[in-house]
């Protein structure tokens, strides 16, 4: 079984970088409706910014996998 | 209060900042021999649409106008659609009223002399707060009086400072008495309505208190200008402006030169007047003035648009570049008409 | 041809008719350059308005387009119920050399920005201006209306003097000179005749006297 | 690539101007350019050619779409609408005005006054509603009051602000009505009271011309309302509710019985006319002498010998094409036409998500069709995943394909990227995550003694994609270099060279700190700093100096390409995980299959994403201009 300390350090990595993401994620969101409203063509742009802040939620993921899988290995 | 959602606010006015025709665009409007080719022209702009709605009953200059007005109160209109929450359509609405105090006195200049309702009809700004509704059954009353109590009817606020007034009004016919209620209460209730300290009032509170500025200083050029005393300075400057007070403004209009004007109001953000060449003046001319004035205003409000970005700076800077880009574009297709010729029409038209 | 009695009598009246004529038409001729004088005098002053009223007319309208372009048309048909209102004027009489021609009660239309009727907010000086200028121009027109009206009554005038004046002198005088001329001629004629027929006699009585000696002279030889 | 543009000038008699221009419109090779403005000093004035017919056919183009939009939109059949274009298609331009002011005689009456109409319904909706809620809110106070015969009812309305006048009127009330009166009064909202008072109607003027000299208003209603108990008033805006309803539905119903019988013909007659509108409009482009027409255009220099030779034939000579020499700025403004490889056509697309290339600078499609795939496959590298990609886009491409070109090309581009995918999967050994191994089927690669099994070699992955950022970013840099050469930009050359300077020290100085190299290293790369930065603060100015420790950043910015990669593995060993540790066999598949089928949609989208943004935020920043005009010849639309 897992040193509780560890998951919840997963949990904190993971959940943080989605609340980061999240919150990104709303107004890049709103601001893409806007533009898309205004200027169809860009769409795929507007979809390339949406998708930026995704980063955040992916490192947050890598650094939970690494407490998780790699920590214990150590 | 609901949520104002400002990026995606932000985001669709910059979209519609990017359509607003570059001064090359209007440059090249300028350069066209007749009206015709003028039309022929804005129809490979976003004006195209309110062009072809516009064709079905006009022509020419009348359908350029009738497409431009379509075209303001079609921005309007799509503006409201997506700037919810009830604080941001106040705050817009300040901007709005302003046709909505011209559309009133239209009506009540025109009942006052018994103008066909059609003529009246056809000099109401397509624009404002108001709807067209309510300003047809405003036209369709006898009298002054009725014009007021249909408003307090229908619980519009206007009602209030005409009522208040309309005993003057009553004892010595003069309209002008009922126009300046109007013109004070707007400004009194703009200034109230963005007394508080957030951004947004912040930046309209400045607009409004530089507007009330220049409507001031115009005001005492016109009077030195046309050389009248004035007995009740209170009653012909409106207060609240930005650096010039009621005092500061009569002392100013009794410099009687537009030379002592310009002079008193070196160091002061309108200093600029004093940089005017002379010949305007010796001539007399206001205009010109006037220009610089609006100018100043308009580079005020258009400097908005690099303000906050998740604020309401940037609807405010974009009415105000879209009407100046329909001034424009009436100025153009008005010379037009009139074969005035191009360089002339460059010098009217406002870029900043 | 109009009968004349072909008499002296006749003719010392035609004369004086004549005379007579020939003076009105000097008078006449007199009026008519004093009349040219004036219309000149008044023609030089309505042109020269009439050009202001050109140029005024001209700059009003430019500023009109540009108030309409700028303030939009709106605003300005707005301030123009605001501005509505009569004009009433007094126009009297006066004479130059038996004409009538009017006055105007000189009323200057321009109003001050305090006057037009509405308010100060919401319009913009450039509706001043538009306004002044149509108010100049009126006053303008105003004047004009005075200057022109004296001129087509003095035009007028002058053109029923020159009529007249050639009336005397393309037809009243030539005929009467005719008629007088015809009378001297009828006159001269009798009076040829008369000589002749007074010669004739003279002969006959002549030969009727030698021819009474004759036989006077025969009959004294006979008695002889 | 792009191709190379030939500026060409069309010349010849002015009579074969029309058939001139119909040859070009058939051939759709030229790119047309205005030529009435592009008049040298000396040349011979050149007029602008006036297209005659042209002002009837937009003056019938914008009355026929005025009253199109009018009309509510209706199904139409497409037969008869092709047939309708097949009608109108060949008539010539004069016959075309002729048939469409026929039908603007036809319609414009009547569409002007049902749109009159509809507005006046509107207001009187409007109205009613305004009315009625004024009415509503006074309805309780006169329920109060007695209602008599011969008296009258007259309702005031007092602004908060004037309150005290209610005493006022009643006092006057008093008076003038000898103390027979009701006066009843509430507030309404909170800025207004109203006032309801019954009097005799002999009375009425006095009180009338009272009330008008106070600061109060009456309550103004229609006409029709007059000397009514509210309640009737009420039923009687209902029943005018009603009427005009029905007049509006009646009016709907107009409306769409004249769209049944023009709407298929106005919309056919629409298209026409754009379509004539937009050929014609064309003409205002050439110049013209008294006896000659002048074209200018691009041509893409492939075309060029087929477009001369063509033209050559068809005119016997008569119409001549000459090549232009253009300056090395002109030829910056040449429009922009691709010329790609049949594989890389479908990244296209994604170049153009940043905006068309400058005619003259390098072209990044190439390079991005290069790096696309291969950071999509670094990211996703699973065999399985791999498949169900390349499964799906084929699916999507031969149902949607025929229907949008955008969509099709995506598709090429996830078909494409599926075989690295599947490539990177067999080095890291991953089908669908570690199943692969599982089931012994696949084991991950072993390189130099490291295997590669992405959960365990984190640390080198993130130095080997951190590589990679290192070798994009100079690349970038280099090409910069290139494209800042070739516009003889003196400064964005030292600004380029001076960053690569300043990044190869920083990454230098930074292995020799963490002694991955020696130590000695480190004053070289000071060295190199020294040099690089002054060239970066040349070029750039002090924000130059910001822009090196953001390209620094962009290097990092790399290790995305593990991180994501990293994200999918992990999420496939949770669904594998998940679903071998569920105790039923068939739930376990399920759940898997469920968690699998998510990454798939996540891996298809994410990395896609991630590697375009890494190209445009990243690459194209170091090098990529953009701005140009797309080259768009004048042809015979393909739509028709």
């Amino acid at each position: 079984m897992l040193d509780w300390s560890i998951a919840i350090g997963a949990g904190i990595a993971f959940g943080l970088g989605a609340l980061g993401t999240g919150i990104a994620q709303a107004r890049i969101g709103a601001a893409g409706a806007g533009v898309i409203a205004e200027k169809p063509e860009l769409f795929g742009l507007a979809l390339v910014f949406v998708a930026l802040p995704e980063t955040l939620v992916i490192l947050g993921f890598v650094v939970a996998a690494i407490i998780l899988f790699v920590l214990p290995t150590m | 209060m609901t949520k104002v959602d400002y990026e995606y606010i932000g985001a669709r006015i910059r979209g519609m900042k990017s359509r607003l025709l570059e001064r090359k665009a209007l440059e090249a409007l300028g350069a066209k021999m007749d009206i015709s080719s003028v039309i022929d022209e804005l129809e490979n702009t976003p004006y195209r649409q309110d062009l072809e709605d516009a064709s079905v009953q006009y022509t020419g200059l009348a359908c350029v106008e009738e497409a431009l007005r379509r075209n303001l109160s079609k921005t309007f209109r799509l503006i409201f659609s997506f700037v919810k929450g009830e604080d941001a359509e106040t705050l817009i609405n300040i901007f709005l009223n302003k046709w909505d105090i011209q559309n009133i006195k239209t009506i009540l200049r025109g009942i006052n002399i018994q103008e066909m309702s059609e003529e009246i009809a056809e000099s109401l700004a397509p624009a404002g707060a108001l709807n067209d509704a309510t300003l047809a059954e405003m036209i369709k009353q006898p009298d002054v009086k009725a014009i007021i109590d249909l408003l307090a009817t229908w619980g519009i606020e206007y009602s209030r400072p005409l009522t208040r007034h309309f005993k003057e009004f009553s004892e010595t016919r003069d309209l002008v008495v009922l126009e300046y209620a109007l013109d004070k209460f707007y400004y009194s209730q703009a200034l109230d309505a963005v007394a508080g300290d957030s951004y947004d009032e912040g930046i309209i509170r400045g607009i409004v208190r530089t507007e009330i500025d220049v409507t001031n200083i115009k005001n005492v050029l016109r009077i030195i200008r046309d050389k009248v005393e004035l007995e009740d300075p209170q009653y012909y400057f409106i207060s609240g402006g930005k650096e010039l007070d009621v005092d500061k403004l009569s002392a100013l209009s009794k410099t009687r030169t537009m030379d002592g004007v310009t002079k008193q109001l070196a160091g002061s953000s309108y200093d600029f007047l004093a940089r005017l060449p002379d010949e305007y003046v010796t001539a007399e001319k206001i205009s010109p003035f006037e220009k610089e004035l609006d100018k100043f205003l308009l580079q005020k409000a258009l400097r908005l648009f690099s303000g906050d970005p998740l604020s309401l700076a940037l609807v405010i800077g974009y009415l105000w570049a879209k009407s100046n880009e329909i001034t424009n574009i009436r100025i153009i297709a008005m010379c037009k008409t009139e074969y005035v010729p191009e360089k002339e029409v460059m010098e009217e038209l406002v870029f900043v | 041809m109009e009968q004349v009695n072909p008499t002296r009598m006749e003719l010392i009246k035609k004369r004086a008719q004549i005379k007579l004529a020939e003076q009105g038409r000097d008078l006449l001729r007199e009026k008519m350059d004093a009349l040219i004088q004036e219309f000149f005098h008044i023609m030089v002053s309505v042109s020269k308005s009439r050009e202001e009223l050109e140029t005024a007319a001209v700059a009003a309208q430019r500023s009109l387009c540009v108030a309409e372009a700028v303030d939009d048309l709106t605003a300005l048909k707005s301030a123009s119920f605001a501005t509505k209102r009569f004009l009433t004027l007094e126009i009297r009489g006066k004479n130059i050399m038996g004409v009538p021609v009017p006055v105007v009660e000189r009323k200057t239309v321009t109003k001050s920005v305090l006057e037009r009727g509405y308010s100060m907010i919401g319009t913009s000086g450039r509706i001043d201006e538009v306004a002044e200028q149509y108010e100049a121009e009126l006053d303008l027109i105003i004047g004009l209306a005075e200057t022109e009206t004296s001129l087509r009554r003095l035009g007028d005038e002058i053109q029923m003097n020159r009529r007249r004046v050639n009336a005397l002198e393309q037809v009243l005088i030539p005929e009467l000179k005719r008629q007088a001329k015809y009378i001297k001629i009828s006159i001269g004629e009798r009076e040829r005749e008369d000589l002749y027929r007074l010669k004739k006699v003279k002969k006959i009585i002549e030969r009727r006297r030698k021819a009474t000696k004759k036989q006077q002279s025969a009959a004294s030889a006979s008695a002889t | 690539m792009l191709q190379k543009m030939t500026k060409i000038q069309v010349i010849g008699p002015k009579h074969d101007l029309h058939s001139t221009v119909d040859f070009l419109y058939n051939l759709g090779t030229v790119h047309l350019e205005d030529a009435s403005t592009t008049i040298a000093p000396g040349d011979t004035m050149l007029r602008r050619v006036l297209a005659g017919p042209k002002a009837d056919i937009a003056g019938a183009l914008v009355k026929v779409s005025g009253m199109f939009h009018l009309l509510p939109t209706m199904p139409v059949n497409e037969a008869l609408k092709a047939q309708l274009f097949e009608e109108l298609r060949w008539k010539n331009d004069d016959e075309l005005v002729e048939e469409a002011s026929q039908v603007i005689g036809e319609l414009e009456t009547i569409t002007k006054e049902l749109a009159t109409r509809k507005s006046d319904i509107e207001f009187t909706l409007t109205n009613l509603a305004h009315y009625e809620e004024v009415i509503q809110k006074l309805q309780p106070l006169e329920a109060q009051l007695p209602i008599l015969e011969g008296f009258e009812v007259t309702v005031i309305l007092i602004q908060r602000e004037f309150k005290e006048v209610l005493e006022i009127v009643r006092a006057a009330l008093v008076e003038i009505t000898h103390n027979q009166f009701e006066l009843m009064s509430a507030d309404v909202d909170e800025a207004t009271t109203a006032a309801v008072t019954v009097f005799n109607k002999r009375y009425s003027d006095q009180v009338h011309s009272f009330i008008w000299s106070q600061n109060v208003n009456e309550v103004r209603l229609p006409p029709e309302y007059l000397d009514k108990p509210f309640d009737q008033v009420l039923t009687l805006v209902e029943e005018q509710r009603q009427k005009t309803t029905a007049e509006m539905s009646a009016l709907n119903e107009e409306l769409a019985e004249l769209s049944g019988r023009w709407y298929p013909k106005l919309g056919v007659l629409k298209d026409v006319l754009e379509d004539r509108n937009e050929e014609l409009s064309v003409f205002t482009k050439f110049g013209q002498t008294d006896y000659t027409f002048v074209m200018i255009g691009w041509v893409p220099k492939k075309q060029l010998a087929n477009t001369k030779n063509s033209l050559k034939k068809a005119f016997e000579g008569r119409v001549i094409v000459n090549d232009l020499d253009v300056s090395r700025e002109e030829s910056y403004n040449a429009p922009t036409c691709y010329d790609n490889p049949r594989i890389v056509k479908p990244f296209e697309t994604l170049s153009n998500l940043v905006g068309t290339p400058l005619h003259g600078e390098i072209e990044p499609t190439l390079l991005l069709a290069l790096f696309f795939p291969f950071f999509f496959g670094l990211m996703v590298g699973d065999i399985g995943y791999g498949i169900c990609i390349l499964a799906f886009a084929l699916a999507v491409r031969w149902y949607y394909g025929r229907r949008s070109n955008t969509i099709k090309q995506l598709m090429n581009i996830l078909i494409i990227c599926s075989i690295p995918t599947m490539f990177f999967g067999y080095l890291y050994g991953e089908f669908f995550g570690n199943l692969g191994q599982m089931m012994g089927w696949i084991q991950p690669v072993t390189i130099n003694g490291t295997t590669l099994d992405r959960i365990n070699i984190i640390v080198p992955l993130l130095i080997f994609t951190i590589a990679i950022g290192v070798f994009h970013v100079f690349f970038g840099l280099s090409l910069g270099l290139v494209n800042a050469h070739r516009r003889s930009n003196k400064k964005l050359m030292c600004t380029r060279a001076g960053m690569m300077l300043a990044l190869a020290s920083i990454i230098v100085i930074l292995l020799a700190v963490v002694a991955v190299i020696p130590a000695l290293l480190v004053a070289p790369g000071i060295v190199l700093l020294v040099i690089g930065l002054p060239l970066v603060m040349y070029g750039g100015g002090i924000a130059g100096a910001i822009e090196v420790m953001s390209t620094f950043t962009n290097v990092l910015s790399y290790a995305r390409l593990m991180a994501i990669g990293m994200a999918s593995v992990v999420l496939a060993l949770v669904a594998n995980e998940l679903g071998s540790s569920m105790g039923i066999l068939f739930v376990g598949i399920l759940v898997a299959v469920l968690l699998h089928g998510v990454n798939v949609v996540l891996c298809m989208f994410s990395p896609s994403i991630q590697a375009l943004r890494l190209h445009i935020v990243e690459f194209y920043s170091k090098f990529y201009e953009g701005g140009g005009r797309p080259y768009d010849p004048f042809k015979r639309g393909t739509a028709k």
